[in-house]
């Protein structure tokens, strides 16, 4: 895989495979080009050459799968200031799936930030939308989670949470992979890194 | 109405004397719009030239008037709120404007209804009646900027900044379009020149007036008392209200 | 995994974008106000004369409706692609022109809708006859729904570009052009007693080919934008 | 430690926003570009006869001066505060209201004056007669700052509120009406061979009660909006 | 100090003071109020009631005066994505004092982002942005630094980076307030926490 951005040659010659219940933390320092291979993977932008694929098909030919079965958290938190922080949660989970007000309600609290609920997004305070940004995840029932340094803004309980999260996914068969500067899961056997150099 | 308005700065002791005023500005309202109303309707004869149709004027001058008096009114409220940083000023100004606005209304359309018979139309673009448009416009603009914050404090003062560049305007609106017209053609504010008035049409004219005023307040002593309400929902002195009654 | 279907897709969009939308209701009645005022404007720098205006009268309400339309528009996408909204949605494996057919009706509902019910006021305030009314207010609900269809595809074009309003003004006013003409022949033909179906007819194909291609290239135009 | 004076406060300004708008060359010419589009709707919505366009010419040119000169300003501050510069701003130490004054300038310079400069091209698709080419620009110049201004205190107000931009201009353009009146005027008596000595110095006088004020009421809204 | 935000009383009974040469980091758990104490003592936030003083005066009369000695990083960065990071930050500093290129250029090796120095901002990644927001402090040579979450984004070596011109501030006799989730120069003497109990 090979992309170019602007007139520097990015990222070259990588090759990762990804199966279910494991992790991957791709680590590097800032600006070698984390951000840049996880929205190729994701497939929001194009790369130069090279292939991802998905179950064996290239993701090109089979977006609509693809995109079914992936997540996708940026650095930004894609929340809408106006709504509450449920409706936010409920109109974004509703695209994907059916989803009861119970569950939604639930994840609230599992990432305590239910007494938020009925607050305006723009009243949340960082690590709070952060938390809401994460809830979406957890309740899109996807495969593959592709989250761009998810614990950004998390205080240390919010990370002993969200590793909580992560580990439960990969149990259940899901796969997960990150931009961080810092591991999560240190020691598990399913857990792997993948540095990029400059 | 200011030396009346400024002894009463602390908002439990605005609240209550609000409370307590409202009945002496509300029932003679009441009294003095129902005279007047008959004054008007019944008592006063009928104009030779008119008919009838006169006697929208009853309601039609004294809202046009209120809703003048009312912007001015909204406009000091507001620059007091800003310069000396007064809360009750700011929740002065908040009460007043959907008032305002509905006095302009009830111009405009009033005077719709007389045009009607009196012009054969609906509309005119007459430099009175396009400087009241433009002040329903000011009015409008007023209340979506207030309620497009959701904290109150910057409303209250973002606002004040929009009233106060807007009384700096309003002269100035008013001559341009005056102007404006003026050198167009002249005959169409003769239109609107006040025509001498026989005393029996004009007591109730200005019983009338002061009904407008009285009930402007007692609506005011209302709002007032809301717009309290729900700026010191957390204040203690509020719960003591609760607690006591 | 049950996602929804297309009806409970275009439900959950509208069903959002009203909630929006009474979160500001006072924003709602913007674009409407703003149409008044513009009507108001020419009055102020043509000339006062009701013969005069009338003669004129189509063609401005025609004009300050494309105007309302074209700056309630900007907001349309933007807000949603800024904070990402929209590249979850190209990622929700939806089919994104349905999304954003339904987010544009629902604009419409909002900003076209409310100009048609005020026509009448305006069409007196420039001293149209009430006999045209009917016609302003069908040549506005038929023409209004293109336009926003236009300039949704506009607005998905340059939501990716910062100061896009007066780019997406650039591009979409030509192209609304046609339907200006003929909302303003209708009202004009109206005024002098004549036959308007000709008019009324080419604007309403013109609405239905909007409707059955535009969304294919407001999702294109989503998808580019999304990507960077 | 040497703070900038004054003039060297305005100068960085300054030449930051025309850095910004050369970086963006494309939509400097943007509202130009609007203008004479929306100039190009009338004849089309109304009638292409010269005689009657001629009559109506000066309030249409003054119109669509009018919005352009709208449509432009809704990026003059949205940008700068919604990345946290202007908060930055606030706490330069340095005077807020010269630091705007300087940026309304600017935009000014990039979106009026150009107007000015092709007002003749515009005049004569009106059949507006070459003598009348002076007032017009004239006038223009004049009048178009004084929207500038008035333009920038309400951008100011509505900057932190989403969706400002009907707001903005529900806001704006009643404030305006008194410089739409004079300069439409004052084109008219030109074409009229009339004396447009009064018109014009009521604008001048208007545009310095403006410059004077205005930054004061510009500052003060600016800080509201950064505050939260 | 009384500061509400909604509904809610959030701060009570705050009583600080920073003194020069000492950095006092705000931590404690998301949503608890971190950044609106940041942002009251920098003056962006009315309080309810309280007052933040400067060299023994009310800031909010002698509002200027404060404002000269104090530079404040917010969540977000304050750059602007069409500029490139050398001219945002001529710009930036420039507003407050005359400054060199020769500085300027400097200041961006010293944080290891001179390559990116002729990118447009847009083109930065995460941990670049910040490097450039931070840059912007060092080199306006106010008094007091007041840093919300700084090192967020950043990788390790930036972190480290960070904490030296930190060291060098407070060295200098300059005053740091920061909210924090990590805590920076740990067991230095003039280093304290202040912790906020939701
Ligand atoms: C929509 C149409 C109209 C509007 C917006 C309007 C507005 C106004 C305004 C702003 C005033 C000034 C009140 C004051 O200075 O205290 C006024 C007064 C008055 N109007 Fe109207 N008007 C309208 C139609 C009419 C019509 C059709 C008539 C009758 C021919 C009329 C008769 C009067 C009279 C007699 C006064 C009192 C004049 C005076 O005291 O100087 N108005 N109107
Ligand atoms: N306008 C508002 N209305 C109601 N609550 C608000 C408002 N603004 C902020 N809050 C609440 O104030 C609290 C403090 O927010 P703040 O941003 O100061 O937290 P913080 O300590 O910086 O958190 P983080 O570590 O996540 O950045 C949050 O719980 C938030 O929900
Ligand atoms: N359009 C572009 N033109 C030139 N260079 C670019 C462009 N976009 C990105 N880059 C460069 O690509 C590199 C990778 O950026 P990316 O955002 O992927 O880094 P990252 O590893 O996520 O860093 P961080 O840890 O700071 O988030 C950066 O050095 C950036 O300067
Ligand atoms: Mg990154
Ligand atoms: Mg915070």
């Amino acid at each position: 895989m090979h992309l170019w951005r602007g007139d520097k040659h990015l990222l070259r010659g990588i090759d990762l495979a990804l199966h279910r219940g494991e992790l991957l933390q791709v680590v590097g320092p800032n600006g070698v080009g984390k951000t840049s291979l996880l929205r190729c993977i994701a497939g929001l932008l194009p790369m130069e050459s090279g292939e991802v694929k998905w179950s064996g098909q290239d993701i090109r030919k089979s977006r609509d799968e693809y995109t079914r079965a992936l997540s996708y958290l940026a650095h930004t938190n894609a929340l809408k200031n106006e709504l509450t922080a449920l409706e936010n949660l409920r109109f974004s989970v509703s695209l994907l799936r059916h989803v009861t007000p119970q569950a939604l309600v639930e994840t609230l609290e599992r990432l305590q930030i239910s007494q938020c609920s009925d607050l305006p997004v723009r009243a949340l305070s960082a690590g709070q939308k952060r938390r809401l940004a994460i809830a979406r995840i957890l309740l899109s029932e996807t495969t593959l989670w592709i989250l761009d340094e998810p614990i950004t803004n998390l205080d240390a309980a919010g990370i002993a949470l969200f590793e909580a999260c992560v580990a439960q996914h990969l149990e259940r068969g899901g796969a997960v992979l990150t931009a961080a500067h810092q591991l999560l899961l240190k020691g598990e056997p399913n857990v792997r890194t993948l540095e990029l150099r400059p | 109405m200011w030396l009346w308005f400024h002894k009463l700065s602390s908002p439990p002791h605005a609240y209550r004397t609000a409370g307590r005023l409202r009945p002496w500005f509300f029932w003679p309202a009441i009294l003095l719009l129902l005279i007047g109303t008959y004054g008007g309707l019944v008592l006063a004869p009928e104009d030779y030239q008119q008919k009838d149709a006169f006697r929208i004027l009853y309601v039609h001058v004294p809202s046009a008037s209120m809703s003048l008096m009312v912007y001015v009114a909204l406009a000091v409220a507001a620059a007091i709120g800003l310069i000396w940083r007064m809360k009750l000023a700011h929740a002065f100004a908040a009460a007043c404007a959907p008032v305002g606005a509905w006095f302009t209304v009830l111009t405009l359309v009033t005077g719709s209804i007389y045009g009607k018979p009196m012009w054969g139309t609906w509309w005119e673009w007459d430099p009175r009646l396009t400087s009241e448009l433009i002040l329903l416009f000011l009015y409008l603009g007023y209340m979506a900027l207030r309620a497009s914050f959701d904290d109150t404090q910057r409303a209250d003062r973002a606002s004040a900044i929009l009233a106060i560049v807007g009384v700096v305007n309003v002269p100035i609106v008013k001559y341009s379009v005056v102007w404006w017209n003026s050198l167009h053609q002249g005959p169409s504010i003769s239109k609107l020149a006040a025509p001498s008035i026989d005393p029996s049409m004009l007591w109730p004219l200005l019983v009338m007036m002061l009904g407008f005023v009285l009930y402007f307040a007692a609506v005011m002593c209302d709002r007032i008392r809301g717009e309290i309400l729900r700026r010191e929902r957390n204040a203690s002195w509020l719960s003591e209200i609760a607690v006591g009654t | 995994m049950t996602a929804p279907g297309l009806l409970g897709l275009v439900r959950l969009v509208i069903a959002r974008d009203l909630k929006l939308a009474v979160r500001h209701w006072d924003q709602v009645v913007q674009p409407l106000i703003f149409f008044v005022i513009v009507t108001t404007l020419f009055p102020l720098a043509i000339s006062p004369a009701l013969d005069e205006l009338r003669k004129i009268g189509p063609g401005i309400v025609w004009v300050a409706a494309m105007l309302a339309s074209l700056l309630a528009l900007e907001s349309l996408f933007r807000p949603d692609v800024e904070d990402g909204t929209m590249e979850q949605w190209t990622l929700s494996g939806q089919p994104l022109s349905i999304m954003l057919l339904a987010k544009t009706f629902t604009h419409w509902l909002l900003a076209g809708l409310p100009l048609v019910a005020i026509s009448p006021l305006v069409g007196t305030a420039l001293g149209l006859p009430s006999s045209v009314w009917p016609v302003l207010a069908i040549s506005l609900a038929l023409g209004t729904g293109s336009l926003s269809i236009l300039g949704a595809i506009g607005a998905a074009l340059t939501v990716a570009v910062r100061r896009g309003s007066v780019l997406l003004a650039l591009l979409v006013l030509p192209l609304e052009m046609p339907v200006l003409i003929f909302g303003a022949r209708a009202v004009d033909l109206a005024m002098h007693g004549e036959s308007v179906a000709g008019p009324l007819n080419l604007l309403a194909a013109m609405l239905l080919l909007f409707v059955s291609l535009g969304p294919i290239a407001m999702a294109a135009a989503m998808r580019i934008s999304v990507e960077s």
